[in-house]
């Protein structure tokens, strides 16, 4: 089993949602971030001055699936967030060793 | 140190201005003028109904019971339209200090003070309510001498009794109305004004520290600085005049609604307590400009009891300063704007909001005065000059006044006090101005801001260096840090 | 249960207090000493333009049309400045529950609720501002029993065309207005006193339960208490006096804005209702105290209009009564701010807004009738006495009223209510108390007040379990959880 | 286009209406009946003082110097009480827009635009007071044309010195204040209006385009529907009368406070804007009911300056003016909130709050001319037909009315507009309606109605067309998206 | 080393959290995330109009533990998070491979 | 490629991404979350009852980097994110096996 974790851009959630449910992920869990990269951030303003804010509001969504699906995962993912602008964000993929439901105690696989 | 650097930048301004002022020939040659109508008219929150002139709530209280005049006063009984007014003006002017510049101030401070920061509002309402009742009052609004006034109404013993005794408002400025209703109305300003200085020293100053300070700074500045300009016999006020009706002060200064009394006077002290505290660690833009937009305009609505109901009483003086009020402070909504956006790029809420507080500080001296081209000129110059005293101003000389205390009420008010010698039209508030001739006006507003300026900074520092001395002004570090609202309140917005 | 228990609890203290009314010689008293002022000018609400005495509004309408007087009534035209003071007032006592109480509620409960705290209280204003229109008005004002007021302006009929007939506001208490503005005057505080309830059941019960308590309640508790202290022939109504003017009802008790009909009547329906529902599951400190800071602060700002507006003139009455309140309510402010800071280490905005409530509250009952000094007294006494309401009381009681309406409004009117029959001064309002040798007063004060509490516990709950039987007070354990604006409302603060 | 579509879809009605309008025998009968009560009293904003009947503020103003009649204007000084209602309803109407308004707007859009919603409401009260005081004032409340005042008061000339010279205000619809409260108390329904029209086009329109529509709207559409409807000699006008008081306009449409001059020509304003402009992007539910239960709160609390304040005076007629208010305001509400709870579920706060505002709306064209139970009716009415209005209506044609501008206002003010025709009560505003007789009244309402939509309507579209080739009405595709608060004003709520 | 990442319900964190007290584990770090799995969402109203929402608030807990200590832990949360309805929430465990102590330097073991 | 996880205090933020900044290190993804460890809460008041609140406010970075560059990023942080006193925090490392950039769908160490 894996951890898909995307920071995708806030608006993209539906399109992402929709993207995974359609190929049998129905399960994910999504984390409001503040993220720095290459996309440059925006400026406030406060009485004539101007203060540079560098995080941008991304969303963060972390999705356990088999190892199996992690390919689709990943290119269902990119395909609903991609915009091509700068910013559209990263997947990463890491390990994961167990999961539980913890309504009914079931054990990997099943619980995902 | 500096304090004394940002004062030193100053003095060469303050002191042409000095020098214009007593170099004057004649500074008491304003009211030479306009003989019969000034004395009463002219009155900082005068009482037009007391002339013969552009007679305003007269009518409505004539008949059998004598009309209130400043002469047949112990015959006099209220006007209930005049009351009416005032009772609601006294009710706008508190509504501007809670909610109104607690949320203009709270909307501006980071999340973590916003706390504080209404509070603030709060208590400094609730305390100056009891001091003024207590002495401010009496010290202020009695006679006494020149420069303080007496003690007759401490703790408002016999504020009702005179009048059920047959005899109506003893104070001339007010002689429609019930003493106790100018006496509340009086209140709310005494209230507002110490709560404006404590945007310069928001974020830092502990709250302990700022109950001592503004409560120390309402007997010991606010009452004298009143009694001066409003006080019966007070040395710039119009009231003080004797038996005939020629004044016999030092020089007579127009301040309809405060622009001495309560601007310049919060804004320096403002200036003073920044310099002192020091700069916060760290700053940020406003937290929510949509406490700021409510802050904001609860203060313009609030506004009208302010300075329409100083004309104390329902009439055609009430009628102009209800106009150039809400004239100036559109003009000045819209060019801070605009300036903002021309400089900056983008229009903002929080300068619309500051524009238009500018416009209502610096309109406040000439509400009465002037008529609406004057306060389309007062707009547009306080929309330009408090935009740079906010931004161009504060960076130049490096204090950190967190909320622009100095930069909006002492500059507007300032350019507020001034213009209104330049545009006072005789027509409207009994004093000609220097576009109508009358150069010795424009000097006497000269004097009466520099007397106001040199006097509230010199104590307020002392007042604001002892307290540090036994109690300590400013949080620590880490308090700052983390914000005032956990650490001194035990609260926080969720 | 824990009803019994609690009013087991109270009950020593209702039983001396009932003793000491009811085997009083003679409870009457009170009123033969200051025989002449008193009928109307002790009138709670009253008119002072109706009598000789410190003579209010009465100039102001004088002249061709005769003056009004209670005796010639049918004369008698509405009086612009008064009327322009009560339209006002109107408007001011509506702000105090939308937003003013909605806010004040609003910013205590979890975030979860306050979706369904501000539309508890717009609801109730839709719900009785309709109720008080069709026969709250007719059933309280107009004259039937002592008990209860006739039918006869059901629907409002006749309101106007009575007027129009040429006869003036048939209601003595405020002859110098249109009855209409009477009306709406008295409307909004028949609009408050049930919103006040909804504090002690916050976030828990069922809102169709809640339409239906309060509905009812207007209805039984609040009509006839009205009418007992207000309506001309009430048992406890200072109008009800016969041709001469002497007082035919049974104990004249001094009411002056509702410290019993509102106050006390709202709190002790409050407590009753939150020992019938039970504690809440969870509970946790204010989720917005900038939200309570604006709500109490419009509140403080809204009330000049229950309290000067309860002179229902605009004269020196409405001027005293001004003046106390703002003493009293800065006066508790800082006394709950101070107390909080001794016990729990640190003054809070809660705090600080909770005790100008309870001194807006204490003084209500006593703002027409006692001066500075006893406006003062009032303050420190329900600062103390409603930071122990709702604190010690409700820990050692164990009874889950969730904003202190009980606490603040029941602990603070009765405060209010007996300080009332020890302050009031002769000259101020037309009724000496204790402090002036009278007794009598006093003990009129207890036996209102035990009057009212009785009646309002047993009818509340009488309501209160008919309706649990018919549609449920509470929501689920589940809806009560996930908070009651997604559950009920559909709707969530982002 | 959409445009066309829903305009053809709208057109039968409009047609009909019409039909019925001008093919009516004689349109002009209404005045014919009421002959002497008439011409005064029926006045929008009339003057009840003005009149021997049910004289309302005369008696304050008797004694000496001689009462305000239409007759001897010249000799007129103003009534104390009548300016302080005056005064004070300025100060409510204005605290309508900011911050009424712009919370209630501001709390339903989505976050990201909340600052941009507001500062729309304050930064529009700026600009329309400017241009008001500079040329709107006199083009729509002097004589000139029938359709358009004349330059008399450009820049506010004379405003002052009239008076000064002993004559009152000319202005024969408020003879009883003077002329700069008057000028202040319409600038504020001036701005409101505009502000209103904000909620059809919000959360897409630039924010330069929008200073360019609402001040070229504000002289081009308002400154004419105002004159026609309230000015000394509009085609609509009651006061267009010759020496003899005959109405000599075209048809007299009874408009007290406004539902045809601000809440169509607002409401159809921003059916164009909408339609012009195009749907938003994306949508979603409101992001904070507390905003939105504040600027309702404030909008009702505001609004018995706006209806009670027509009355121009402190009389019976702002009395039963505020009474239908409260009544109607109360039962749209509910009826919003019942028909929701039945249709979705469950009701919700931003539902409640909706319906007051449509009952606010609906009632004020009928506020000096019904009685309660007239307001009753009108209540129901637009409380399900404004219902209807932003569900229904809405979704069947299509168009993305953002906060319902259309919906409620103009539906509202329909409802209002021709049910003023049905339930007018002689002996309440001069003038009877359909239910006591005279049909012909509904038929001048119908007219007016018609009038102002088809006027509106094309010079709305052509200001927006000529604006959207010159600037560009629209935001771009991914400022709308990210939120126009850090775009175009670089600030956001935290 | 593990980390033990937990989806509960919101009000279930004070239970969640003295379960791990009791076990010993004595630091742990919550944020507030939006789930989105088999339990229905809620509606939305909005003037007489409904918007589904379909991410329900949920809590997210991390607590980095020994290997050792694992389904300790994990007996402890389903305990204390379980109320048997859907929507109870997920635990997922993956490896950690270092830790550090920022105030101290501390590694490892001695880091948590 | 590892993640380096850490927990710090909030106002530390902006020294420590200067600090990653300078050591090439100009992605990352910042989370608001509430801590509970050794370090106390604090203690709300409301009329006069006391609430504690054992949750201190705390921000999580996740910084995605090269296993090679862990140390360097590891000690970056701590310098940056260190007072000194208790409850400055925890740096967590754990394996990353994939990475992609949404934009391009670059691969891992391109990805980063
Ligand atoms: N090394 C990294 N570790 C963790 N998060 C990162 C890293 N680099 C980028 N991110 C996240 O990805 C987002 C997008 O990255 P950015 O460099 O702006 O554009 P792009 O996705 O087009 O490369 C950032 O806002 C940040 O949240
Ligand atoms: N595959 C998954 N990956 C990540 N988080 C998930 C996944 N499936 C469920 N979750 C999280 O667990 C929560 C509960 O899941 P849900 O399917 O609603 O009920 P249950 O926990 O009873 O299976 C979801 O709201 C979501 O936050
Ligand atoms: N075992 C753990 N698992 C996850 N997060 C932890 C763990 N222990 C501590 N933390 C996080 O680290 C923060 C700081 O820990 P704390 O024990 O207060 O101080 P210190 O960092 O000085 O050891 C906590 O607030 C929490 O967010």
């Amino acid at each position: 089993m894996k951890i898909v974790m995307a920071i995708i851009k806030p608006f993209k959630l539906e399109e992402v949602r929709d993207a995974l449910t359609s190929i049998g992920v129905h399960g994910l869990t999504v984390t409001e971030v503040k993220g720095y990269g290459r996309q440059k951030g925006h400026t406030e303003i406060y009485r004539g001055a101007e203060y540079a804010v560098s995080f941008l509001p991304k969303l963060k969504i972390e999705v356990a699936v088999a190892a199996s699906m992690v390919d689709q995962v990943i290119d269902a993912i990119t395909a609903a967030a991609r915009t091509g602008q700068i910013g559209d964000g990263k997947i990463f993929v890491y390990a994961l060793e167990s999961a539980v439901r913890i309504r009914t105690g079931e054990k990997d696989a099943d619980a995902l | 140190m500096k304090l004394f650097r940002i004062f030193a930048g100053l003095a060469p301004a303050l002191a042409i201005a000095a020098f214009i002022g007593f170099a004057a020939p004649t500074p008491v040659s304003a009211e030479d003028q306009p003989a019969a109508a000034a004395p009463a008219a002219a009155a900082p929150a005068a009482a037009p109904a007391a002339t013969p002139a552009p007679a305003a709530a007269a009518p409505a209280a004539a008949a059998s019971p004598p009309a209130c005049s400043s002469t047949v006063l112990k015959e006099c009984t209220p006007n209930s339209g005049d009351t009416a007014w005032m009772l609601t003006s006294m009710a706008l002017v508190l509504m501007m200090t809670v909610p109104g510049l607690g949320l203009f101030y709270g909307g501006m401070v980071r999340k973590k003070n916003v706390g504080d920061t209404v509070m603030t509002s709060f208590a400094i309402t609730c305390l100056v309510t009891v001091l003024f009742a207590v002495v401010t009052y009496s010290l202020a609004f009695t006679s006494g001498s020149s420069f303080i006034g007496g003690l007759s109404r401490v703790f408002l013993q016999g504020i009702l009794s005179d009048i059920s005794k047959g005899i109506g408002n003893p104070n001339s400025l007010a002689p429609t109305i019930p003493e106790t209703v100018y006496m509340c109305f009086q209140m709310t300003f005494a209230i507002i004004t110490p709560a404006l200085i404590a945007g310069a020293f928001a974020e830092r100053m502990k709250f302990s520290a700022m109950l001592w300070f503004i409560g120390l700074w309402a007997i010991c500045v606010y009452a004298p600085v009143a009694h001066w300009v409003w006080g019966p016999d007070g040395i710039f006020s119009a009231a003080n005049t004797d038996d005939k009706g020629n004044f016999v002060g030092w020089v007579k200064v127009l301040d309809f609604a405060g622009g001495t009394v309560v601007h310049i006077n919060a804004g320096v002290a403002g200036l003073v307590s920044c310099l002192v505290l020091g700069a916060r660690k760290d700053t940020g833009p406003a937290h929510n400009m949509v406490l700021t937009f409510i802050g904001a305009s609860l203060l313009w609505v609030g506004w009208f009891g302010f300075n329409a109901g100083s004309a104390v009483s329902a009439g055609m003086q009430a009628g102009m300063a209800m106009t150039v009020t809400q004239i100036a402070t559109a003009v000045a909504g819209l060019t801070w704007m605009f300036v903002e956006w021309a400089h900056r790029g983008k229009p903002t809420v929080i300068g619309i909001a500051s524009g238009a507080v500018a416009g209502l500080v610096a309109i406040t001296p000439a509400s009465g005065f002037v008529g609406p081209i004057g306060s389309m000129v007062i707009g547009v110059a306080c929309g330009v000059g408090c935009y740079l005293g906010a931004t161009a101003l504060k960076h130049a000389l490096g204090y950190d006044d967190a909320l622009d205390c100095f930069g909006v009420h002492a500059v507007g008010g300032m350019i507020g006090a001034l213009l209104t010698g330049v545009f006072a039209i005789n027509e409207y508030g009994g004093t000609p101005g220097l576009i109508e001739g009358n150069p010795g006006q424009f000097v006497n507003q000269v004097i009466g801001v520099v007397t106001v300026i040199v006097y509230d900074a010199i104590v307020s520092f002392v007042i604001l260096k002892v307290i540090d001395v036994v109690v300590g002004l400013r949080v620590t570090e880490e308090v700052e840090r983390d914000g005032l609202d956990l650490a001194l309140h035990g609260e926080i917005v969720q």
